[in-house]
Order: C-alpha cells, then structure tokens, then sequence
C-alpha cells in the first residue's frame, strides 16, 4: 500500500562520477518494499522542481529500517538530492509499483542490467543470494565504460557469475551488454523455458531486450522509466504501449512488465 | 450526508459542500487511487477524470513533461468510457461521504448529450462538470468551449439533458472569457469553474522534437495561477453566477487568493502531484484561517477583495 | 556597421542582423541604463520600451509583483514620449553598433500613426515593432491586437505610414493566434513578434487588495515559456512570415527551442533582470552550439523541428 | 557606476531573530560605495525565486576590500540568502543609486531609524563620525520590540547621541520614533533650517517623516524601498510619486529622495 510519510537521510555516498547512494530511514519502506518498487521523492520545497523524482528500491536494511537509493545526476532535482545530507527530510511516497515475480525453483535466473539499471537488480539480486544456486544465477552488467561499472567487486564476492561489457572496451567485453545476453541465450535455445530473465537500464537497451524476448519467447521481466506526475495511478501520464494496443500506467502497472507483453520505442 | 454547520460549508447551485475543496478533473484519477494517503470523506468533493462515451487510450507517450513552476499534459482523456464508469468506478466514489461531481467530455454535442443522459440514471452523483475545452478538429484544433457560439450550444444541450445541477468549465485559450462566461451561464450553466490548462508545448533541442508525442499540452501548475486570477476575478465580476477556481493552487494563501477574487469554491490540481495532501492541508487551513480571523462562514470572504 | 559573413547573421525583412538576439520592449529602457554593464554592440539588436505619442507618466505603484517563475507588470507604458525619444534617447542608440528596432505603441490607429511618421523622419531606426497588445478602452478592456479586425486596421495603418520595415507584436491573449498573424500578414507586416504578456493577476491576503495597484498585469518570466513555443510554432508552420519569438527565454536552450519551432529571431525579456548578461551568453551560446554541432548559419536551424 | 560581479561570503552572523548580517567580499563595493547606494543580489540558481533582491550597503571594509548587508528574513529570497555560508558565490550588480548628500558643515544632524532602517544609517553615521561634533549628532533608533533593537551598545560607543522607542516600551521610551522625533523637532523650531535629517525604515514611517519634512520645511533625506525589478532604471516597475505629479524611479534617481519632494501613499 502507497503510504507518504517523512524520512531522514542516514547518509549519502558518493559512488562514482555524479552517482550517488542514498541511505535513507524508512521502517515503513524496508519492511514493505520488494524488488522493483519504487518511492517517489519530492525534491525541496520550492516549486521548480515541481513534481516527485521516482527512484527504485536499491536495497533494504529490515533491522536497520532503512533503505537506498542509487542517484544519478541528470537534472535540477537529482543535482539537489544529491547534495543531502545526514539528518536532511524527505517528503516520500512509497513503496510504489509492481514488483518482479520472484523465479520459481530450478530456473536459471539472469539478470540484465545496463547502467544505472543496476539499481533495482541489486536489490532482486540480494534477495536471490542463499536462494538460487550460484551456477544457475548469471549477472550481465554494461555499462559506457568502466567508470560507469558499478559493484563489479560486491558481485564477484556474492558469487554471481559475472559477465561484463563495456561500449568503449575499457572493461570486459567490447560491446552491448544485450549483444553478450543474446549470445548466452542462443547458446541455451533450447532451454529457453527453463531462463527466468530480469532486465533494467536506459530505453534503447530495454527495446532490445523486449524484441529478444519476443523473438526467443522468453520470460523476461523489464523495469521500466517513463515521465511521471502523480506516481500513484491517478494522471495516466505514464503509459506504456501494450502488443494490443492499448495503455498500461508504469508507475502503479508496473513498473515491471513482462518484456513480450510491452511496445517500446 | 455532508453537515451543514460548519464555518467552511458552501452551498452552489443547490448543493451543499462540507467545505469548498474539490480536487480536480484529471489529477484525481477516479478517486480510488488516493484512498491510501488520506481520508477521502475530509473532501468538499471530487471531481471526476473527464468521461467519454466510448472508452479512450488517450495520447501515445510521453504525455507529460515539467516546465518551470509548472507541467505540461497531454494525456488525450484516456478514461475508461461511461459504462465502465458507472459499473467500475462509480461504486467506490459513492462510498465515501463526500460530493462527486462528475466531468464530462465529448468530441461532439450529440457525445456529450449521451454521456450526460447515461449518468442520469445513476444515483450517487452530484454534479456534473463539463469539460468543453477539448481540441475540436472541425474548429481547426481550437477547442471546442474557445468559440461563444459552439460553448453556448455545447452547454445548452447539455442542460436539456442533465438531471443534476451542471457546471461549465472553461478553457482559458480565448480572447474574452467573459463573453464566454456569459454565453453558457445564458445556456443554462449552474456555475463555472476556470481555467482548465493553457496550451502550450516543449522542445528537446538534443532530439529536436517536441516533448509531448501530441506537440502541445496544457500548461498547469503555480505558473498559471496569475492567469487563473485574473479570470476569476473578470468573470465574478461580470457575470452573476458561481465560480469554482482553479489553476496553481498550492496552499491555503493560494486558495484564499481565488476566494477574495471571487471564487465560491476551489480546485486543487498538479499540486495534487507535488503533495497528495495539498487539499486537506488547505481545508483545515482555511479553517484555522477563519477562527484566527474571526471569520463567521467562508463564504463571507467571497469576492471581497477591495479593488477599486 | 553590421557583419554579414558570421555564422550568426541572419536578414529579415531586408534588414541583416549581426546574430538573432534582440533584447525586449520595455525590458531593456533606452539602452542606456545597461550600458556600464556589456558592450551593447554583441547584441543583435535593441528593442526600445515602447514609445507613445505624448509622454506617459506610467501606472501607480505597485507595478511589479513576482510569481511563481514569473513577474507581472503593469508599468503603464511610461516612456518619454517621441519627440523627446527623438532628442534625448535616439542619439545614444544610434552610436552602438547593432541594430534598433522602436516599439511604438498608442491607445488609438492614429496615434500609432503619427509616432510612425515622426519617426520616419529619424535616421538610424533599423525597423519599427508595433505594440498591439494595450488595453483598449472602446473594446471594453480587451487588448487592441486582441481582435482581428483592430489588429489589421491598425498594422495596415501604420504600414502605409512607416518608411521603416514593421514587425507586428502579437499579444498571446486570443482564441486564435494563427488567425491573427494572418490579419497582420495581409496588412502589411514583415514580421511578426509573439508573445507579449499574459493576463495576469496576483492578491495579497493579508490586506485583500490586489498587488498591483492596476488590479490586473502583464506576466512574464520562464513560467510563460511553453505558452510562448506553442504560439510561435503554430504561426511558424501556418503563416510564411518571419516570426521573432520571446516569452521566458533565459539561455541558450531555451533560445534554440524557439529557434527550432520556427522562430528566426529570439528576444530576450525578463530575464535581463535576472542576469543582465543573459542576452550576449546567448549569442555566445548559439556560436558555441553552431560550432559544435558543425551547423553552417543558425538559420539553417529555423524551424527544423521534427514534429510529424 | 553599476557593475556585474560575483562576490564571495565572507561571514554571515546572526544578530537576532531573524536578522542576520552577512559580509561579502568585494574590493569593488568597499571602494565604491556611498551611503544609501544598495546591491542587486541574486538569490539562487533557480527560477523561484526569479528576480534580485535589493539589499543597502550596510557597512564597508576598504582594507579588507568587503562590505556588509544587514537583512531581515521575510520571505523566500531573504531566507534563502540567511543560510549562506562562507565561500558561498553571489552574483551581484551594484552599488546602485544615488546616496545620501552628506551635511554641510556646522549642521546638526539627527539619523532616524526605524526597525531595519538602521541597515543604510549605520553606514552613513560611520562616515559621519569624527567629521561631525558628537553634540550635534542625534540618533534615534525605533523598534517593535526590545528584541528587535539593533547596535543600541555600539552606538553609545560611538558617542551618538541615542533616543529610543519601543512600541511596547520594553526598552526606551514607549511609543513610535516619529513622534519622538518630532517632540525633539518642535523643541527646535526655530533652527529648523540648521538641522539635517536623515531617515530610513517601514513605509508607514517614512510616510509619516515626509508629512513632518513637508510641515516644518525640513531638509531630509529619506530612504525608500519598493518592488525592484531590474534595479538598473530600466523597467520603470519601482516609481515613487512626486509632488508635481511625475514619477520618479526608487532604485537610480534614489533610494535616497527628499522627504519633501515625495507623495508617499
Ligand atoms: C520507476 C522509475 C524508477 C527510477 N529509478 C531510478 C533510480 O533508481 N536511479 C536513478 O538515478 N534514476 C531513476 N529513475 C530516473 C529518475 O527518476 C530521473 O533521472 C529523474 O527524475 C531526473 O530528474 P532531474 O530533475 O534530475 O532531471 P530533469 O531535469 O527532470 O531532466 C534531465 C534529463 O533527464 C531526463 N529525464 C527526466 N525524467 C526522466 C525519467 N523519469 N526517466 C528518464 N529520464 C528522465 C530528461 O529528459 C532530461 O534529459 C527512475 C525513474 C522511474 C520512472
Ligand atoms: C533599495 C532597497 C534597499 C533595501 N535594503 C534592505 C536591507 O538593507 N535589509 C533588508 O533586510 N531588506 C532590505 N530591503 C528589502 C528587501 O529587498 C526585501 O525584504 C526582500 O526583497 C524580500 O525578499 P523575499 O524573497 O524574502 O520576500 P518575498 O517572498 O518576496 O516577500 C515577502 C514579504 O516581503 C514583502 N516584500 C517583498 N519585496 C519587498 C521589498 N522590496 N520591500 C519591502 N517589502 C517587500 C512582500 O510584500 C511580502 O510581504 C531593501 C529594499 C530596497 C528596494
Ligand atoms: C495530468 C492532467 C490531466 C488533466 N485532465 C483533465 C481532464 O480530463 N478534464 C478536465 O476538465 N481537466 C483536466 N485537467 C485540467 C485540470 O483539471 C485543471 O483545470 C488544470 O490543471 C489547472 O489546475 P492546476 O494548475 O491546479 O492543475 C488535467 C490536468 C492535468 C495536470
Ligand atoms: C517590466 C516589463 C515591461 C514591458 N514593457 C513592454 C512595452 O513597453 N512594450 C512591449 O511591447 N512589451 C513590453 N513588455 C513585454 C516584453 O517585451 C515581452 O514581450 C514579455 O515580457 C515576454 O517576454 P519575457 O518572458 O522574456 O519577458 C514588458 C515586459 C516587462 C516584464
Ligand atoms: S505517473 Fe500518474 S498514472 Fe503513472
Ligand atoms: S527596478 Fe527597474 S526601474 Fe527601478
């Protein structure tokens, strides 16, 4: 249930070139949100920037009752969150969204993400671990170059098997990271039914992932982004185009569809 | 239902509002989807999501982009359509104990007419508002309420065929808002409420395409309420009949605004985005604002601003 | 005087422009007053506050109210009136380097047109902008330019008259922005400059009096943006005219997006106030963007949007 | 002349409630500034608050090459400019205005300040003293409250000749300094034309010291405030009516008027 409530920041780290984790306290947000919900932040007070930033749930701390955010500065209103401090207020609804459908057991689970896509997979991820077995748990992560990897080191300690591209070659493979998901995948044609696929990142990767999906019907579950008002359901101001030709809201529809079901852009 | 007694309670068009918040068309879904932030039955009233006759898909995406102090949507009316309107939504918003004021729109008159005698048969309604600010392609994308003659005519069949007390919403795209003020409140109007969104339109100069997938959108938000004064102020001036006022309402300071300029009652729109609880923080506000000035009945202050 | 090689030069109505950043009427006085604070030169030109047959003495305070990413005015068109513009004011706009555009302004045609053919016998005016947007007594409060039919006898009026190439200043108050371009087209402009200021108001609670003393302003300012690219866009794509746009433009971004919705020039208004320099980072910001996105002459920019 | 420039926070020190007093660094400003010539100051970087902010050059520091501004938080712009810290930029265009004329030789001279009229007056009695007989200087300082009573002990120090009001008499004389001040004027009747009058504070005030200039035809030079749009005397939006009927402009053919020449509403 969407609930809006007050939470204070715990801390704010600085992880990379204008990106930023925020730990934020929320009882209510850790015991509550699953992988793929959302909350929905209002900036400051002023009113530019008017609307709510949406950021996913990257992780949650139950005995702590707090929970992170992974930021990148892209605007005014990531610039200022990412200026928080510890003790600073936020104006929060959450948790928002559908979130991913956990595997069902014996799958083979991967987990695709391209640059700050990692943010809601990380959260999945930490949810997987102890519960899937290590071999059948595959984690593709892409990124512009290597300064854009995020916790290549944290995934290796985890155990995930890794697998990594870089689009100027810097680290891991040359290439797109969906160029490196479809290679596994046609290696595994036929036993596609037996992969449980979970994706997040920019637009164009996201289309490429939908169009994999199709073409090797695959289970497949993207997180997707979209402008977002009122981030409850209400403004149908965030659609996304079904295969029947009608609308889905991503905010309280998703953000999570399944990657045969939507039409991108 | 609603208790008449309170300080903050408003009576138009012969029905009573606990107090003199709506929330607006559009920004309020069909209610259900507020229902977890805060006690809904706190409301003056809702109004609707405007309702066609045929279900729509609305606009391809994006439909909304943030301009400076305000935001610009394109949402195409996407609605479920009267019948499942009536089947799926109506229900809930009967629930609860507050004003349901219904918005109606139409590509045609003879559209809006159908959806108007539909709604007649459902119980639970209050009022309907109609939302003749629709892009009409006959009138070459002017909207249907911009020209006298078509608002006149929209709102008088509408009028003929409306079993509750009806209010005209007006689109504030025109050259002289009161001479349309004037033309539906002749057609029948029960009240007006203004302004739904200004026209206007965004460019990403990297892409070098508009913003909006429809090019234009309407413009909402605290950037309009300058605009949004100044109509109430016109048309409670010139024409004799309730105004509900809307357009950048933030706070209890805003609502009072539109109140001194005229305004019997108030709509609270994008600033439902910005804090789901705008409209209640301004129904206790503009209590407390009456006890602290000693001020009997709200309605006291309608109009009274002192310009001469 | 005025370099025609650069990458930034652009001609409209015969006239050649350094680069296509003018600074706005009444935003930007005689010129003089920002003189200590760049070298007016850079600009592309100088748009005068708008000149008046008689001096004027101008509204009563207050005449300036800030909104929410906004300002009203209603300043009341003071100015010194033409014979003194002529004496006093002209000579130090002559002597910079850049091109000056006089805005004239009158409550009746033929006010308009005797400025017109006082400044006529001026030299140094490069080009007249014909303020159409004030208040008109006769047509009960509604702008001059706000009716077709005012707005083309005016404009027809004053081409007959002026030796000078005329662009007509369109007020964003209409039903129908196209349909008026139209009008000004037909009578004789050679371009068209859009928006002037919305219709604005603002109240102060706490004394229930307007803010303004003359009740309703003009608003201005980033608020009004996306009213402004819609107006410019729609008469870009219908009228062949060259449009001149402004309203909220604050930097180069904002410049491109009206560059990209059809407008060959911009202005820059209020955002003068905000940081006087705002208008040369512009011509220094297109420059930059020119250079780095290999485009030849910024015309070739001029309503590229891809909007289908 | 006016100029552009960013100027960094040197201090900024609370005073009292509400009041803060902020140094800001400018060897321009300290060189240039008279007394009555105010800075145009930019609040922030985004659009709300849109336009500067006007603020009297309170004091200067020539060989520290800065200046002070004394304000008062009343609304966002103010508030937004109390929570500077030093090393924070501002961008500023100043001094702007036409100062105060200093006094001929041999004149008494009486400073009237009321609340936050005491920011430009400060700067004008530091330059007065040692020039002036301390006899023949008079202060007279008016305020709501003790609380909001400012530079009562400097002033003594400075051996100003000091006169105080309070309108709840929590501290001094209770009652309006206006009517102080025109007890001290009547009691002087006879030299008026000796004596120059300075004043700054509350519209209402400096109404009420343009009536008492105009009664006894006293040479006073009073400070005025009004909504400031450019500040460089090109939109006309700060007028103050004349007597002849005309209009002047508050922020270059002032702040700084003659009480007598004004028509204050
Ligand atoms: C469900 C959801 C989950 C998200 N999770 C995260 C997350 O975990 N971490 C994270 O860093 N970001 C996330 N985002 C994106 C984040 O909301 C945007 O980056 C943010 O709103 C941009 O705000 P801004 O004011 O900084 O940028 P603006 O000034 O608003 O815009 C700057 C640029 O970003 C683009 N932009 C604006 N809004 C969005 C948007 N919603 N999505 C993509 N681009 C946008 C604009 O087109 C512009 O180019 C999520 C978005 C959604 C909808
Ligand atoms: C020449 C000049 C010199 C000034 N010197 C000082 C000074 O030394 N110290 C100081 O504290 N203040 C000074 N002021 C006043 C100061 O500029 C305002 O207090 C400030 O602009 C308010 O901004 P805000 O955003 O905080 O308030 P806003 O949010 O803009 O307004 C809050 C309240 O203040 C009122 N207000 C707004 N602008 C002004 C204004 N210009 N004058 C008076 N009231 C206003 C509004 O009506 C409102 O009630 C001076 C003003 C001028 C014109
Ligand atoms: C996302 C969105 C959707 C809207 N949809 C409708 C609608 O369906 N019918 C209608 O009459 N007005 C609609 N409006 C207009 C609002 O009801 C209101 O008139 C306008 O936004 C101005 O008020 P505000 O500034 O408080 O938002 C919509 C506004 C927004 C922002
Ligand atoms: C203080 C002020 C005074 C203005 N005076 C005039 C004027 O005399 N004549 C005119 O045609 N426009 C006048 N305008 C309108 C501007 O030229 C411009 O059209 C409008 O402000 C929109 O642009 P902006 O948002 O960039 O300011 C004035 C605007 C302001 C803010
Ligand atoms: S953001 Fe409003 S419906 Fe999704
Ligand atoms: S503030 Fe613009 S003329 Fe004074």
């Amino acid at each position: 249930m969407i609930s809006q409530f007050t939470s204070s920041v715990v801390s704010n780290q600085k992880l990379g070139e204008k990106i930023f984790k925020l730990t934020l306290s929320s009882p209510y947000i850790s015991k509550r949100a699953k992988p793929g919900n959302f909350v929905h932040i209002k900036v400051g007070s002023t009113y530019s920037p008017l609307l709510r930033r949406a950021f996913s749930v990257h992780n949650v701390d139950k005995q702590k009752g707090s929970f992170e955010v992974l930021l990148k500065v892209v605007g005014r209103g990531t610039g200022i969150l990412s200026e928080k401090s510890p003790g600073d207020i936020l104006d929060l609804l959450g948790p928002i969204g559908k979130g991913f459908s956990l595997p069902q057991e014996g799958k083979t689970v991967m987990l695709v993400a391209g640059g700050m896509g990692i943010a809601p997979l990380w959260f999945l991820l930490n949810n997987l671990i102890g519960k899937t077995d290590k071999e059948k748990l595959l984690f593709f992560s892409g990124a512009k170059t290597e300064k854009e990897l995020l916790y290549c080191e944290n995934l290796k300690d985890l155990g995930a098997n890794l697998m990594v591209t870089t689009d100027d070659g810097s680290f891991g493979t040359k290439g797109l990271i969906t160029d490196l998901f479809l290679k596994e995948i046609k290696g595994r044609k036929n036993d596609s039914s037996k992969l449980m696929v979970y994706s997040c990142g920019p637009p164009e990767m996201l289309k490429r992932m939908s169009e994999i999906s199709k073409g090797y019907d695959l289970s497949c579950q993207i997180s997707l982004e979209g402008n977002m008002a009122c981030g409850v359901g209400a403004c149908w101001g965030c659609p996304v185009k079904l295969e029947n030709g009608w609308y889905k809201r991503v905010c309280v529809d998703g953000p999570v569809f399944d990657a045969r079901e939507v039409v991108l852009e | 239902m609603v208790s008449g007694s309170s300080h903050l309670s408003v009576k138009i068009a012969g029905v009573e509002f606990s107090n003199p918040v709506l929330v607006a068309s559009g920004t309020f879904g069909y209610g259900e989807e507020y229902e977890s932030l805060f006690d809904l039955s706190k409301l003056g009233g809702i109004v609707t999501k405007s309702i066609t006759l045929e279900p729509r898909e609305g606009h391809p995406p994006p439909r909304t982009f943030e301009t400076s102090c305000g935001m610009l949507n394109a949402i195409g009316l996407a609605n479920v359509g009267v019948e499942r309107f009536i089947k799926e939504k109506l229900p809930f918003l009967k629930s609860l104990k507050t004003r349901i004021i219904v918005n109606v729109a139409g590509s045609t008159v003879s559209e809006y007419e159908e959806v108007v005698k539909r709604l007649n048969r459902s119980k639970g309604i209050d009022m309907l508002e109609i939302n003749i600010s629709c892009p009409n392609v006959k009138e070459g994308g002017i909207a249907f309420g911009s020209k006298v003659k078509s608002a006149y005519e929209c709102i008088k069949a509408v009028r003929k065929n409306s079993s509750y007390p009806i209010i005209a919403k007006l689109s504030p795209n025109v050259t002289d808002i009161v001479e349309v003020a004037h033309a539906v409140k002749k057609a029948g109007a029960d009240a007006i409420s203004l302004i739904n969104t200004l026209v206007g339109m965004a460019v990403d100069v990297e892409r070098r395409r508009p913003l909006l997938a429809n090019i234009t959108g309407g413009l909402s938000g605290p950037a309009i309420k300058p605009v949004a004064l100044a109509m109430v102020w016109k048309v409670a001036k010139a024409v004799k009949v309730p105004v509900i006022g809307l357009g950048g309402i933030m706070n209890t300071e805003d609502a009072l605004e539109f109140i001194l300029a005229g305004a019997s009652m108030i709509q609270v729109g994008t600033a439902n985005f910005v804090d789901p609880q705008t409209s209640i923080k301004i129904v206790d506000g503009l209590s407390e604002y009456c006890k602290k000035k000693g001020i009997r009945k709200i309605t006291d202050l309608v109009g009274k601003l002192k310009a001469d």
